[in-house]
């Protein structure tokens, strides 16, 4: 295994746990839908990176950008914030 | 013929119902030694409560909520642990449904 | 060659295909007339059936088929997809099938006045695809993705009364747990396919080695299905969803249901088939460890699906408690057949348990029938408001007697043939846990007891004094339930002889179903 | 959500026909380069989110309503189900690709190993490609469009 | 260890989002955890999938000295995880209908105050 | 802490430990054991199928008929939509 490939791994990967966790833990959710934006698009990095381009082209055009809208239509359409 | 054997058993079911039907036989000439002056819809065959007027529908009416009372009542503490663990809570039917994977995990991970 | 040859050679992909071409069509089809699109969903039905009967008649007689997607022979058998019928698919199609007609023959009149129909006709065909789908293929993937259509199809049809929030609720409800539910099955998917590079069941039951993988896999396999089944404490979601959803399409939720029930069996006797005997830490092997597991959850469903019946107060509520008493029922035999696997008792416990299978389809399928019939009449869901119906509804009345009693297990009904098999081949296992089934199943009666004063009997109030009969066509779907109830009631041999004992048979017979596709390389 | 300002409008002008050509490619090409029906068509409908978010969903509803939106999907299904039963037709198993090797459309087989680009094989895929691609516009256009319709109206329900 | 990095990164993932089932309150956030699931759940279907040194399964234009089979990684699981997204992104589409539904009728995004079905 | 918190940290704890424990007895990343199912596609997608692409071929052709259930997904999903958002008299 290439060292190259292994550090791109594993900075990507980390990145794509974080991002996950931000978009758990914030409390604003149209950042949330923002952070799960980023966490699509650091997978499909990912899928990429792991030689999956089909996958990655889905994951781009599926997870971060359509996803993305539904959720942040669905924010539009109720509240923002979690808080009651 | 037509009986269900299960080992160390048997179910008929046929002959079920012709006994069934002997005893509805039984039953309905018993009921022929009644009364001949029974009549439908008269006087005879209203309620009589102490010559009080019978009360309307809405009043007679046992709901269905208090049917079984006792039963409910002598089983308090059952029923309120049920009741507990019926939340309606989504989270919660998640959190059952990890509990019993944690549970058999537990089991089939030490045998 | 002739016709009915090929016919039955193309069936399985054609039981897929037709109801599945048919919802792509029932947008187009709606648009044009409501009646053409009622006699087009029921064509669609009937061509199906067809389908059904005649790879039923052929598969009873001939053994498993398969059906290779793509290929004409089995030259690569690990690449493609492909159905394995074998007698327990077969039956479970076939329950899925009357259900299938009696929910679109009970909606014609039912869902008459809503609108939104073209929606709920094309989702209803694609339920009945996707449980079909389930109970047919061979391939576990594709097992994942027939669930996955079933668990939003069903979604969708439960949150169909959008006016109310409850029924969303429930929706939401069912949506959160299955699609997490999905998930794992994926994930230990990803696990199987990791090992032995195989989706295909049969393959992989080949191979299958027992390691610790393969545990996490089964625990993961067998939680998520047992909750699609409804295992207690994993219940929660059925009762909210029976009672909300539509009672037409109830039927055919407890089909898909039933066919999650079905996956449980696939999983534990073909796919773990070959290492059941497999001895573990302190000489105790798999087989039993894994029925005294699904006894114990089957119990604990029996006692608390009852209990919670009993207070309920929600009509449809009430009888999605009581169908989780049933599925408790199902799976006390199903764990009692694995624990003394081998036993001449454990094969009558099987028998019992599939049997059981039909009969709690038919039993709770008629009593949702019956409360959406007095939903109907009335718009009244609690059992608080109504009263002395039966001097006005007398053939509801009849059923609901009937649907009842077979609940119940009250002989000579259907119910109390397959629960006398149960109770006699468990109490050979464990007498207790044959006293706690019947009793239990006393105390299902006094539920419906309840439920029969409190809607039929009683003071008539005022407010139903000129409440009329259930429309035609419900009635007709009612008396045929009824009327299957009884048949398999007065005759249980003739069942249990036709179909019931190759379903048992096909399902222990587990190097058949493997020898199927592995021995044709 | 109604629309946006003129520069976004502009901009959502230029980069939609762009959007358009990419997914149209990927769908068309999907049996040589990485893509396919799945991936264009999400291409394709998140072109389309980006005219819903720019003009509004009202604007969008004027042009197009959903009824003609689930008709093509439909198309799509249906047009996807008929190539497999063409399949059981013609080779006499669902999913049979009877295309493949006939050199008839799409017919030709490519040399083994590493070869250029000849849009003329892949047997029924292509076929199947545009059948799904066409489904998948129209599925999640709608689903898109519908949702962003219902959360701009306050009380759609009465 | 180290070559073990993308499944513990699947299987941290699957846990973020049960966590966000699991704990927190807004039912978009409980959306948004299924999705994350899903995504690790992806993420663990593609990792099975690579071949150390593979090229992806495609033909068109193949780097030179690429030997195959062996040299391309496994192209079943990506079949898989397309269809996995799929199936996400209509499970998504349809929480988050009903969501915007609920919002409307119960006036809050609450899962504790979302429960009229109990008992 | 309230009691459910408790009860789903443990739970969540021992799940954790089993997801944990059972990944690292997966084959090592890179490095799969058995691969002949996908060796076959890889080998076979040129002369079966006629497709360069193997994933297209895996996914339309070998396993095609999860595809079409795939499709079928995103028809119920765009159903189901329609349904929840319809308009009622």
């Amino acid at each position: 295994m290439g060292m190259e490939f292994l550090i791109a791994n594993i900075i990507v990967l980390i990145l794509t746990v974080v991002a996950s966790l931000v978009a758990v833990l914030l409390r604003d959710l149209l950042a949330a839908a923002v952070a799960m934006a980023a966490m699509s698009l650091l997978l499909s990095l990912e899928f990429f990176i792991l030689q999956a381009p089909d996958v990655a082209i889905a994951e781009a055009g599926v997870g971060a950008c359509l996803s993305t809208a539904i959720v942040i239509i669905a924010i539009k359409g109720t509240k923002r914030t979690e808080d009651e | 013929m037509f009986s269900l054997e299960s080992g160390s058993g048997f179910w008929n079911p046929i002959l079920w119902v012709l006994i069934f039907f002997i005893a509805f036989l039984l039953f309905y000439g018993i009921r022929g030694f009644g009364k001949s002056t029974y009549k439908k819809d008269t006087d005879q065959t209203k309620a009589f409560l102490s010559g009080n007027q019978e009360p309307s529908a809405e009043v007679m009416h046992v709901k269905a909520s208090n049917l079984y009372w006792g039963f409910t009542t002598s089983m308090k503490t059952v029923y309120t642990e049920l009741r507990k663990m019926h939340t309606g809570n989504a989270s919660d039917y998640v959190l059952w449904f990890v509990i019993i994977l944690a549970c058999l995990f537990l089991i089939m991970g030490v045998m | 060659m002739n016709i009915i040859d090929v016919l039955i050679e193309q069936s399985p992909a054609l039981i897929i295909a037709i109801p599945l071409l048919g919802a792509f069509l029932m947008p187009l089809v709606s648009r044009i007339n409501s009646t053409l699109r009622n006699i087009f969903g029921l064509l669609v039905l009937c061509l199906t059936g067809f389908f059904v009967g005649i790879l039923a008649s052929d598969v009873l007689a001939n053994g498993p088929r398969l059906y290779i997607f793509g290929a004409k022979d089995l030259a690569v058998p690990m690449v493609r997809i492909l159905f394995e019928v074998d007698s327990m698919s077969i039956f479970m199609a076939l329950i899925t099938m009357v259900l299938a007609f009696i929910a679109l023959i009970y909606s014609w009149s039912f869902m008459k006045d809503h609108d939104g129909l073209d929606k709920y006709y094309t989702l209803v065909l694609l339920l009945i695809t996707s449980t079909f789908g389930m109970e047919l293929t061979g391939d576990i993937f594709n097992f994942f993705v027939f669930l996955e259509i079933s668990c939003i199809a069903s979604c969708a049809l439960i949150a169909f009364w959008i006016s109310e929030g409850e029924a969303l609720e429930a929706a939401f409800k069912y949506i959160v747990v299955s699609a997490i539910g999905a998930l794992f099955v994926l994930f230990a998917i990803g696990m199987l396919y990791a090992q032995y590079n195989a989706l295909n069941i049969a393959t992989l039951a080949n191979v299958l080695k027992y390691t610790f993988l393969d545990k996490i896999i089964l625990v993961l396999l067998l939680v998520v299905l047992g909750m699609k089944a409804g295992l207690v404490p994993m219940h929660m979601w059925l009762p909210d969803s029976y009672g909300r959803a539509p009672p037409s399409v109830t039927l055919i939720i407890i089909g898909a249901t039933l066919a999650s029930f079905y996956g449980v069996l696939r999983v534990i006797f073909t796919l773990y088939g070959n290492v059941l005997s497999t001895t573990m830490r302190f000489s105790i092997p798999l087989n039993v460890l894994v029925g005294w597991i699904l006894i114990t959850l089957a119990i604990i469903s029996i006692i608390v699906g009852v209990a919670m019946a009993l207070v309920q107060s929600d009509f449809m509520r009430l009888i999605g408690f009581s169908a989780v008493t049933e599925v408790g029922y199902m799976f006390l035999a199903i764990g009692a057949g694995i624990a003394a696997l081998g036993t001449p008792y454990a094969t009558t416990a099987l028998q019992g348990g599939i049997l059981h299978l039909l009969n709690d389809a038919l039993d709770i399928g008629l009593l949702f029938l019956v409360a959406g019939a007095v939903y109907y009449t009335t718009k009244k869901r609690s059992l608080d408001d109504t009263s002395g119906l039966a001097r006005n509804m007398k053939y509801t009345t009849v059923f609901f007697v009937i649907g009842f009693l077979a609940v119940a297990g009250m002989p000579p009904l259907n119910g109390f043939a397959s629960k006398f098999l149960i109770y006699e081949s468990v109490y050979q296992l464990n007498p207790i846990l044959s006293i706690v089934a019947i009793l239990c199943s006393i105390l299902m009666l006094a539920v419906f007891v309840k439920v029969f004063y409190a809607v039929f009997m009683g003071p008539e109030l005022p407010a139903f004094k000129n409440v009329t009969e259930a429309p035609r066509s419900m009635l007709l779907a009612m008396g045929l339930v009824a009327a299957l109830a009884i048949f398999i009631g007065l005759f249980p041999n003739l069942v249990i002889d036709a179909l019931v004992k190759p379903a048992a048979d096909a399902l222990l017979n587990h190097a058949q179903y493997i020898g199927t596709v592995v021995g044709g390389i | 959500m109604s629309g946006m300002s003129k520069i976004v409008k502009t901009s959502v002008n230029i980069l939609f026909p762009l959007t358009m050509i990419f997914g149209l490619y990927v769908i068309a090409h999907g049996h040589l380069t990485p893509g396919g029906g799945f991936q264009g068509g999400a291409i394709v409908a998140s072109g389309c989110a980006m005219i819903v978010v720019a003009y509004g969903s009202k604007w969008v509803f004027k042009q197009i309503n959903e009824k003609r939106l689930s008709t093509f999907e439909s198309i799509g299904g249906v047009g996807f189900i008929t190539v497999a039963l063409l399949g059981l037709v013609f080779s006499t198993v669902f999913f049979g690709n009877f295309l493949a090797g006939s050199n008839l459309l799409f017919g030709t087989t490519p040399a083994t190993g590493s070869t250029g680009a000849d849009f003329n094989t892949g047997g029924v895929l292509p076929l199947m490609n545009f059948a799904v691609g066409v489904k998948v516009i129209a599925g999640l256009f709608v689903i898109v469009l519908v949702m962003a319709y219902a959360s701009s109206v306050k009380e759609w329900d009465t | 260890m180290i070559e073990y990095i993308p499944f513990i990164a699947v299987v941290t993932m699957i846990f973020i989002g049960l966590y966000a089932v699991l704990f927190r309150r807004n039912l978009i956030k409980i959306v948004i955890g299924i999705s994350i699931i899903e995504s690790g759940v992806n993420l663990f279907l593609i990792t099975l999938g690579y071949r150390e040194g593979g090229v992806a399964p495609i033909f068109t234009s193949l780097p030179p000295g690429t030997t195959y089979p062996a040299g391309m990684v496994l192209p079943v699981p990506q079949a898989l995880t397309l269809t996995s997204i799929v199936i996400g992104v209509a499970v998504l589409a349809l929480m988050l209908s009903l969501v915007m539904h609920i919002y409307r009728k119960y006036g809050t995004l609450d899962v504790r105050k979302i429960r009229r079905l109990k008992e | 802490m309230e009691k459910r918190t408790i009860v789903a940290v443990v739970v969540f704890a021992i799940v954790a430990v089993f997801f944990f424990f059972s990944i690292f007895l997966i084959h090592p990343f890179g490095k799969p054991g058995q691969v002949n199912m996908d060796d076959h596609i890889i080998a076979n997608t040129q002369n079966e199928t006629g497709t360069n692409n193997g994933v297209t071929s895996t996914v339309f052709d070998y396993r095609g008929f999860d595809t079409l259930g795939e499709a079928t997904i995103l028809f119920t999903a765009v159903a189901g939509v329609l349904m929840i958002f319809r308009r009622v008299k």
